[in-house]
Order: C-alpha cells, then structure tokens, then sequence
C-alpha cells in the first residue's frame, strides 16, 4: 500500500483530532506513571503539524513527513518529542525511496530506537510501533492488532523514561506514549489502509 | 512515617526550579526547599535550610543538596532538630527526583535507599 | 581548541541557576544554557538547546542534561550541528561544576574526562 | 593564658578589623582556587559578629563565643560559615568549663574537623588551625608561627571544599580560609597573648 501526499496529510489531521479527544486521558495515563504531560505535549506538538500541514496546498508525502516531524521536534516539549520527531524524520527520508507504507512505518520506528535506544519490551511507544511494522508486512494492520499491542504494554515493567524511575510500580499501567501511537495507527487504517 | 524531601541548592532558582520538576512526578509529597543565602547571592543559608526541614510536613526527611558547603548546613540543621534526617550525598537533582518518585510510588525507605545507592558521587 | 559548556535542563530556573553557580568558579569559559520549552513550561525546546550550542564561542563543548529527554533533544540538536559535541551522562549539576571548573584551570580534554568519569550516573 | 570576656571581644573585633581590610586580597585568592567570595563572606560575618557583641555590655566569655558562633553561621553563605560556626560554638561549650585558651581553640578545631572531615594536609583553614593548637599547648604561638602554617598550605594540594575541584591546579596557592584564619590567630597574639 502506497502513502500518497493526500492521504499522508489526512492520516496526519486524524490523529490530531484523536489527540486532541483523548488529550486528557493521555496526561492521566502519564500522572500514574510520569509526570502527567503526555496529552498537553502531544496536543501542542500535533497542533503544530496541523498548522504546518495546512499551508500545503499540494501535499507530497516526503514533505508532509517532513512538516510534520519540524512541528514535533519543536513544538512538544518532552521525551515524545524527539522521538515522534526522529520517526517522521526518517520516514521523510524514507518517502524520497519509496512510499511503501510498510518500509515507511519501518524507518520510523528505526528513528524511534535510534533517538531513545528502547527495545520491545521496555514499556514504550516502541512496543506498539514494532507489532504494527511487524502486521504491516503480513498486510494485515488492523484496529484490534492495536488495540492488542497496546494493552501488552501494561504488564510490563518501564525501562525506559520517567516511567523507569517507578520501576515495579509501573507494572499494570498502559504506556502513553504506546497508547499515544495507537492512535496514530488507528488514523492510519482509518483513513489509509481501508 | 510519612517521607518527604529537602532540596537545598546555593542558588535560589536552582532550589525554586528543582521543587517545579520534581512536583510534576511527585504532586503528594512534602517538598521544601532552600536555595542562596538570606539576601539571594550564591551560597547557603542556615535560617532558609531550617524553614525548609521545619515548614516540611513529612515525618522522615531525606535532604539533597548540590555542593559540599550546603551539605555543611544542612548538617548543623540536622544537629539542631529532633526529625530524622538523611543526608544524601547522591547527584543532587537525579537523586531528589529518584527519591520524590519513589516516595509518591508507596515505596518503602530500604527500596529507595538501594534505588539511591548507585546515584551516590559525593 | 578551546572547550566551552552546555547546560540543558527541563526548567528555564535550573538552567539559569546553574549557569550563575558555575561562572563564579569558571569566569572565563564559555557556558551557555537552556531550560524549559518556548513557552518556559517544564519540558525541553529544540530550538533553545540548539541556540545554546550555537551561541556557545568555544570550539568544543560538554554538554550536561538533567533528565533523558533534554538528553535527547541534545542528541538531535548534535546530530545536525558540526561543532564536536559530548553529551555526558554525568550528575548534571556537579558534573557542569566539574567540567567548568577544570576548564577554567587549564586542563586538557583527557584530565577532564577521567575526573567525569566517576560521576557517571546514568 | 585565660580568655577573659573583654578579652575574646576585644580579639573577635580585631579579627573583624583584619578581614575588612584585606576582604579583596582573600576574595582573590578564593577567586584563584574557588569561587571568588571568600572575603565577602567572612567580611558580611565578622561584620554580624561585630554587631552582636556591641550589644554585650558587660561581656561574659562563653556569650562572647556563642555571639560569633551564631552570627557566623547565619551571615557567613559559604562553607566557612558552618565551620567557623562549628569552631565558635566548640569554643562556646568549652568556656563553659574552661577559658584556658589552648583548650578553648583545642575545641574550635575539633568543631571545624567535625563538620568538615577535613585532616591536616587537605588544604583547608586546618591546616593553620592545628599547628596553632600545639605552639599554644607549649605557650608559644608567635606571628611568625602564624605565617608559617598559613604559608605551608601553598604546596598543598586540595582534597576538600570547592579548590579540591582543581585537584592538581591548587598546588602553590595559598588556601582562602587558612589565611582568614591567620587573621584570627594573629588578633588573638595581639589582643590577648601580648
Ligand atoms: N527512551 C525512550 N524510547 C522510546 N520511547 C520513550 C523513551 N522515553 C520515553 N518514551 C515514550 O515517551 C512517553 C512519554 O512522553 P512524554 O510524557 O511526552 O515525555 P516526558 O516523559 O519527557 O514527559 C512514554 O510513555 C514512552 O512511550
Ligand atoms: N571540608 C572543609 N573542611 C575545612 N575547611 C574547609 C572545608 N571546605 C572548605 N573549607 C575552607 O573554607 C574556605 C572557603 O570558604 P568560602 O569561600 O567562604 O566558602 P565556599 O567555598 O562555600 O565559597 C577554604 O579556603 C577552606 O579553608
Ligand atoms: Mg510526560
Ligand atoms: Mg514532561
Ligand atoms: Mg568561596
Ligand atoms: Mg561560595
């Protein structure tokens, strides 16, 4: 499946709408285990990429990769930042191969790692970003693949982050930077993948 | 026994800006802090240490501090006044902010005392 | 070669804070900081952090962070800047101390290495 | 030789004399080694000192102490305020008992060893405090003693306080505090053993 300019920019806009009605539960999510910004970060950072992305007139896929990731990088303030920026980032540098949803999503979660040196099972975005490569090569990323992946976060133990710092307390808590990914993955089925 | 948590920097902003990091992760603990001496130069000040561990509402205190001669201080307060009072000569803001953690997560004081072991450097 | 200093923090008053604690021992080296995000909230700022290191005048910095996401915003801003950059992940506060303070005396990169060296916390 | 308590408010009046006078020469030798303040600490402490003992009219030795104690702990900022507090407040337990002046300053130099863990050698006020103590257990502390133990900190190398930062670099340097402290003991030669 191919990421074209326009469906790229709308993928985007969804998730910042996504962001914005789950805002609050993001930052609930981080109180328990961080320190309760993870909504007001994102919110912020994805407004951003709305503004940005709306002075586009004629999207192309590696510049709305682009925009997006300058928007992040500036705009969200806490560990999220770096690292939704470092995917969109190589994603964008990505788009100038290929725009292979597949090896796009791919490159993006190798900026992830790269940027924040996590691995599967850390309890962080990278625990819902690697199932979904992992569906997106088998064609077969679905809402409940996510939903599933997510909620795998929360018998894990945080290694990386704020949330390490709590160590054991954060076993039974999701991570909100892997339920934030979420819903970037639930925009992009929903406005690319059906 | 409640925990609570005493930053004591030579610098006010330092001291102002630590309580502001660690609240976020830590909103229910007591946190108090001292920074610069009682006219706001670099230094430390015995009347602004001693606010801080009296006016800190915990029953137990662990102290941090960022250079030796604040430790010095916080040593004489701690002389003074019938509290416990841990001193820590671990990384200043990565061990209050360890220590704050682990107080809001319910922990108990030998866990945070071994999360706190590898932080010490002084 | 001369080296200079970068503070990164996740509040502009530590940031600033650590910059006054440090100049009175290190006069003469370069330092320059960042604290918080563009809106002086808790968090970090790529734009800030790279004005740091780009206003910095030394030719080589030592960079010191407070907690892992200024650390990696520090990793961006380094990645795309030419200057030669170490991150170290020393106590923030008494490593900046540290490094100021033997640059200012003079020390060669390799001295001020091994007296960082024990102060690596994370 | 007893210290009377016009005789330690005569001493602790010279000291502040002293300091005053040579606030920049100590701020610079601080500056050298340290952060550059030493001489304005001490000068805003013995200054408070000043002010509490002219409030003493009829001065009685161990209040005389306990004053300075008090006001160099308060007013001092920097790491001699603890110690020469710690020095006072020994000395002021001790009057208590005794005013013979080897014990007394015996004290003090316990009560700065006890908040500093420093030893002879380190480089620190010390290192003209302990030799004092033995030329005035054999009746003998002279100018000239003075000068000598505070001279004999230059080829020491720093192992505590803020100079141990520069390690290597504090070799030849006269330490900050082992001067003020010269200072002390040079106004008790003229204040109380002349
Ligand atoms: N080193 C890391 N690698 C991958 N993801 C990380 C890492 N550190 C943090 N995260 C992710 O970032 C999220 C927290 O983001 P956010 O709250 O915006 O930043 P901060 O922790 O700086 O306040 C976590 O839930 C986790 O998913
Ligand atoms: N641990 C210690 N034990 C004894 N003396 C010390 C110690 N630390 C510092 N000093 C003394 O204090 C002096 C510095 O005092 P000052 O400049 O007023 O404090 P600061 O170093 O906090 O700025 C040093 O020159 C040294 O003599
Ligand atoms: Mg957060
Ligand atoms: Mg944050
Ligand atoms: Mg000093
Ligand atoms: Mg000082």
């Amino acid at each position: 499946m191919e990421l074209t300019g326009d469906k790229a920019k709308a993928w985007l806009l969804n998730f910042e709408a996504k962001i914005q009605e789950h805002k609050a539960y993001l930052s609930d999510l981080d109180q328990a285990i961080g320190d309760g910004d993870h909504g007001s970060n994102m919110a912020r950072g994805t407004e951003a990429v709305k503004v940005n992305l709306e002075k586009i007139a004629e999207p192309e896929t590696a510049e709305v990769l682009k925009q997006a990731a300058m928007a992040l990088i500036s705009k969200v303030g806490g560990a999220s930042g770096p690292l939704y920026g470092s995917a969109f980032m190589q994603m964008a540098k990505t788009a100038k191969e290929t725009t292979d949803i597949h090896e796009l999503i791919e490159a993006g979660l190798e900026g992830i790692k790269h940027r924040g040196k996590a691995d599967v099972g850390d309890k962080t975005m990278v625990d819902t970003w690697a199932p979904v490569v992992e569906a997106l090569a088998k064609d077969a990323l679905t809402n409940e693949a996510i939903t599933q992946a997510v909620d795998a976060t929360k018998p894990l133990k945080a290694k990386k982050g704020r949330a390490s710092y709590v160590g054991e307390r954060s076993i039974g808590a999701l991570d909100p930077g892997a339920v934030s990914s979420g819903y970037l993955f639930t925009a992009l089925v929903e406005e690319v993948l059906q | 026994m409640t925990m609570g948590v005493v930053i004591a920097s030579h610098v006010d902003k330092i001291a102002e800006g630590v309580y502001q990091l660690i609240k976020e992760s830590a909103p229910d603990v007591s946190i108090t802090y001292a920074g610069g001496t009682d006219d706001g130069d670099v230094g430390s000040s015995y009347e602004l240490i001693e606010a801080a561990i009296n006016n800190n509402e915990a029953d137990e205190l662990y102290c941090f501090y960022d250079l030796g001669s604040a430790k010095m201080t916080l040593d004489m307060v701690s002389d003074m006044s019938d509290k416990p009072i841990t001193i820590f000569d671990a990384a200043f803001i990565e061990g209050a902010y360890t220590a704050s953690v682990l107080i809001q997560g319910g922990y108990k004081k030998e866990e945070i005392d071994a999360q706190l072991a590898p932080l010490k450097i002084k």
